[in-house]
């Protein structure tokens, strides 16, 4: 039998691309070497928020005084890491089997192996050699280890790891060097820092998050370290020596000790065994087109594989779209309203343009921002840290970018992205109403900002 | 810079299903968007004026 | 000196239009008899939600083990309900005193006392006569006392109470009887419930919240029952007696005991001392039309007085609405998008049309339904009760309503609003790449069932 289209890595890109496509009526065959759902389900998006649950709720326990609960001894509370492992490995195992299911209710074929390409249409796995018409390529990523002085030998000795590895730490550890300032490096400076680990996070440039909104970023950075995280700017990493990470900053040595060293310096594309193909790639991945169609008709690379963004929505959307072109509803992503969200404590979410992007396009720009301590809902809820930014255009007002602070970013984040999908303007915004008290209502007041003001403000 | 046209989604498809212009319709919808009732409205004047030409226009 | 608008009752809808009528380089006076900010900042929104966030910690905790956390005696938790005041009255004072400063900063003048309507261009207030050109009710309302037998006895002795006594209580109630069902009665009973009070919720119809889409009210209801609410329904009450309310049901006596009992059976409008004007009443209010005008020219009714939702929002939202037709910048209310939100465990929301009501208005209906045990956020919070439901109009797409039950739902809501708002279809919510891992992938989710088929479903 010949499928429709085989698709190579179940994660939130190969995964949903096989759903749809099967939705779609086609005879879709993917093939996954480890486990359904990918890095996402099993490594990355899922588990982190489940300890991050456990960790924030760690925090408020610690605040239940001053809410009025009375009867905890706050000598006593511990973290029992096992415990919120379990709990963690549950919701990762209920939502993988969650997916297998979808996938065979959906007719999809899953072959268990590694998949070798032999020619566009033709790949083999686990001894068995399967043909389609198209591919979809979702191999995704996995973690850089960069050629620092000492590092293997810490790998060797399970001192240095990456974040697969420290979803699955046998032992909260006492203290962790974080190496890397990105979003995964931030979310785990989070946990730790909650969970009481003495976390120091080095970071080579002058500030933690360089892609996020800068003032998104620096406000998260002092909260962080009002908080107690040890972050270490504008250094470089000399060597790891033992459980130490030697760092150069500012001309000066300096030794940060850790029980493990978090090593999170970025992710690169799978591409082992599809040499064959001779795809066109650069640094970041597979090169794709807007339909994500490499330079070869017929196939396609979708998710971290493509080096665009390391986003399992973006994957996912990526996936559907594939899918769409292939069977001729034609489809393309729009890369200008793509979220960005990290987990910390608040949250931060943030889409589109930041002001400055949107100076550099040329446009005449219209900032505004409302900070939660003037909001009734976070002021009721003890979280009033944090802001919401609306980049505009003056011509028409539409929105090119939100950055937003806030206990729930990630949910507030939704009404932008659905805003800037459908072309909307502050003066929508502005205009609709937005219940109260919730956190939303700083969007509609940052709307009235960018037209005239704010009420509450 | 061409003019972009503010409307809502459901006034761009109805102002495609009636066979109007889109760019001369105003809208009344905040900052000028034009809503599904401008093209309603609009749609209805059409009728009233059959020598009017329509012109189609894609969404989007 | 001659306003150029007078406000009546410095609530959310009065202190809004103060401010607004402000901006717009209007003078204002704005009267207020008892505190700035109306029920809602002092009696209503603001200190419910900051007790419910109370209650919601308190039930966290008694999950802590289950999470991760260890080393609290759950035997040794209680609620010091004094502190849980004590902060909400904090709250409460903050916000009040930042709104007071906002008129000032405005240039409001504020006049404190009870304003009497001598003509619609004169009032008096605390012996002073004050003149302008236009006036805004914004009276507000307060809840009824029906004439139940026993009541008058039961509000002397302290037992029969309003929502504004229940916020003021001393010490929380062993067992508290609820009477009726709306948005009030079952956040109290959340509350009370939450907090270990006995509650008896009693409720006329068949279920809670005969206003809220069926679906939902009904999960909420089973839910509050789950949770330990005794919920009576079809009952008609009879008597209050000494602290026990006295009811039939299907024909039996039924008594419900409780240290206090919550009237809770709807609210009346704030019209005395207007009765010069002439205003056009019906039961529920003074009626305006879109523009907020009454049968008066230039006097305008805002917020809860004219009857039409008892909504802060949309009592601000009116009062923005009015005061931009007074100057000159036309615009309406399009009652249709107004949303409601109660803050129940889990939340509720809900904006539009219910799937019966678009029905009856003749559309060809498109309904969607998505839970959230099939989401990975809502799995890895612990936190799965609950569901998206989207109404749409097949021709387009079309949203015509949302109703949303989940832990978040009030923050949910908001990107519904915007769609309908900007009269989007559920085509740009499926298209719109929502971020991984949210609650909001299920509005997409949930949209992409009402063109075809989900994908996690
Ligand atoms: C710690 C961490 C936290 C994260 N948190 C978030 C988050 O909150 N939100 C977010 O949007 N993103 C998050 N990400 C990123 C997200 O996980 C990725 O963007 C997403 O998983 C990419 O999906 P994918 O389908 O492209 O690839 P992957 O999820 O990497 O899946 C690729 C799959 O392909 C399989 N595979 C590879 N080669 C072959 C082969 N030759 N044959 C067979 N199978 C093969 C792999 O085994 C794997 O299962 C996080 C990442 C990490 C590491
Ligand atoms: C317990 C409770 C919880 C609620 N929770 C919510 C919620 O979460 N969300 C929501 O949207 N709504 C909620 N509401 C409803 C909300 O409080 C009202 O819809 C809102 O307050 C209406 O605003 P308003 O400005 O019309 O009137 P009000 O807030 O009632 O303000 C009217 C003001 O006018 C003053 N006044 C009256 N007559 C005169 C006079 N003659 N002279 C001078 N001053 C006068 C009053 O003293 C009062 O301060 C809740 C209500 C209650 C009771």
């Amino acid at each position: 039998m010949i499928y429709d289209v085989i698709i190579l890595g179940a994660g939130p890109g190969g995964y949903v691309a096989a759903i749809k496509a099967a939705q779609m009526g086609g005879r879709v065959a993917l093939i996954e070497k480890e486990d359904i759902g990918g890095v996402c389900l099993n490594w990355g998006c899922i588990p982190t928020k489940a300890l991050l649950k456990s960790a924030r709720l760690f925090e408020e326990v610690k605040k239940s005084d001053f809410f009025g609960i009375e009867g905890i001894d706050q000598s006593k509370i511990r973290v029992n890491w096992e415990q919120m492992n379990i709990r963690k490995d549950a919701v990762v195992k209920r939502l993988v089997n969650g997916v297998s299911n979808l996938l065979k209710r959906n007719g999809v074929e899953v072959f268990q192996g590694t998949g070798k390409v032999l020619d566009k249409a033709t790949v083999s796995v686990a001894g068995q050699i399967i043909k389609g018409k198209n591919l979809i390529i979702a191999t995704g990523s996995r973690a850089v280890m960069p050629p620092i002085e000492g590092i293997e030998e810490a790998v060797k000795t399970g001192i240095a790891i990456t974040s697969k590895e420290a979803l699955a730490l046998k032992s909260l550890p006492e203290a962790i060097v974080i190496l890397g300032g990105g979003v995964i490096a931030v979310e785990f400076a989070t946990l730790f820092n909650a969970l009481g680990s003495k976390v120091t996070l080095v970071q080579r440039s002058a500030r933690i998050l360089t892609n996020i909104e800068r003032e998104l970023a620096e406000g998260l950075q002092r909260h962080l370290v009002d908080k107690g995280v040890n972050i270490v700017t504008n250094s470089q990493i000399k060597r790891i020596q033992g459980k130490s990470a030697v760092l150069e900053v500012e001309g000066q040595e300096k030794i940060c000790y850790g029980d493990k060293i978090l090593v999170s310096l970025g992710r690169k594309p799978n591409t082992e065994g599809l040499e064959v193909l001779g795809l066109q790639m650069d640094k970041n991945g597979i090169q794709t087109n807007e339909k994500l169609e490499t330079n070869i008709p017929g196939v396609y690379a979708v998710g971290d594989v493509n080096g665009k963004y390391q986003l399992a929505h973006l994957a996912s959307a990526e996936g559907i779209t594939a899918v769409e072109n292939i069977f001729g509803q034609e489809n393309k992503i729009n890369y200008d309203i793509v979220p960005s969200c990290i987990y910390s404590f608040p949250e931060i979410a943030t889409v589109g343009l930041t002001e400055q992007e949107a100076r550099k396009q040329g446009y005449d720009v219209a900032v505004s921002k409302f900070p939660l301590s003037a909001n009734g809902k976070a002021l009721a809820e003890g979280e009033s840290i944090g802001f919401v930014k609306i980049v505009a255009e003056k011509q028409y007002g539409e929105i090119l970018g939100v950055h937003i602070m806030a206990v729930h970013a990630t949910d507030m984040i939704s009404e932008a992205i659905v805003s800037m999908q459908m072309e909307g303007t502050v003066y929508d915004v502005a205009q609709a109403i937005h219940p109260h008290p919730t956190l939303s209502e700083i969007m509609m007041e940052a709307a009235h900002g960018a037209i005239h003001k704010p009420i509450h403000h | 810079i061409p003019q972009k046209v503010l409307a809502t989604p459901v006034a761009r498809k109805m102002a495609y299903d009636l066979g109007l212009d889109i760019r001369t319709i105003k809208g009344t919808g905040p900052g000028g968007r034009i809503m599904k009732e401008d093209i309603r409205r609009a749609g209805e004047s059409n009728e009233k004026k059959p020598a009017a030409v329509a012109v189609q226009e894609t969404p989007g």
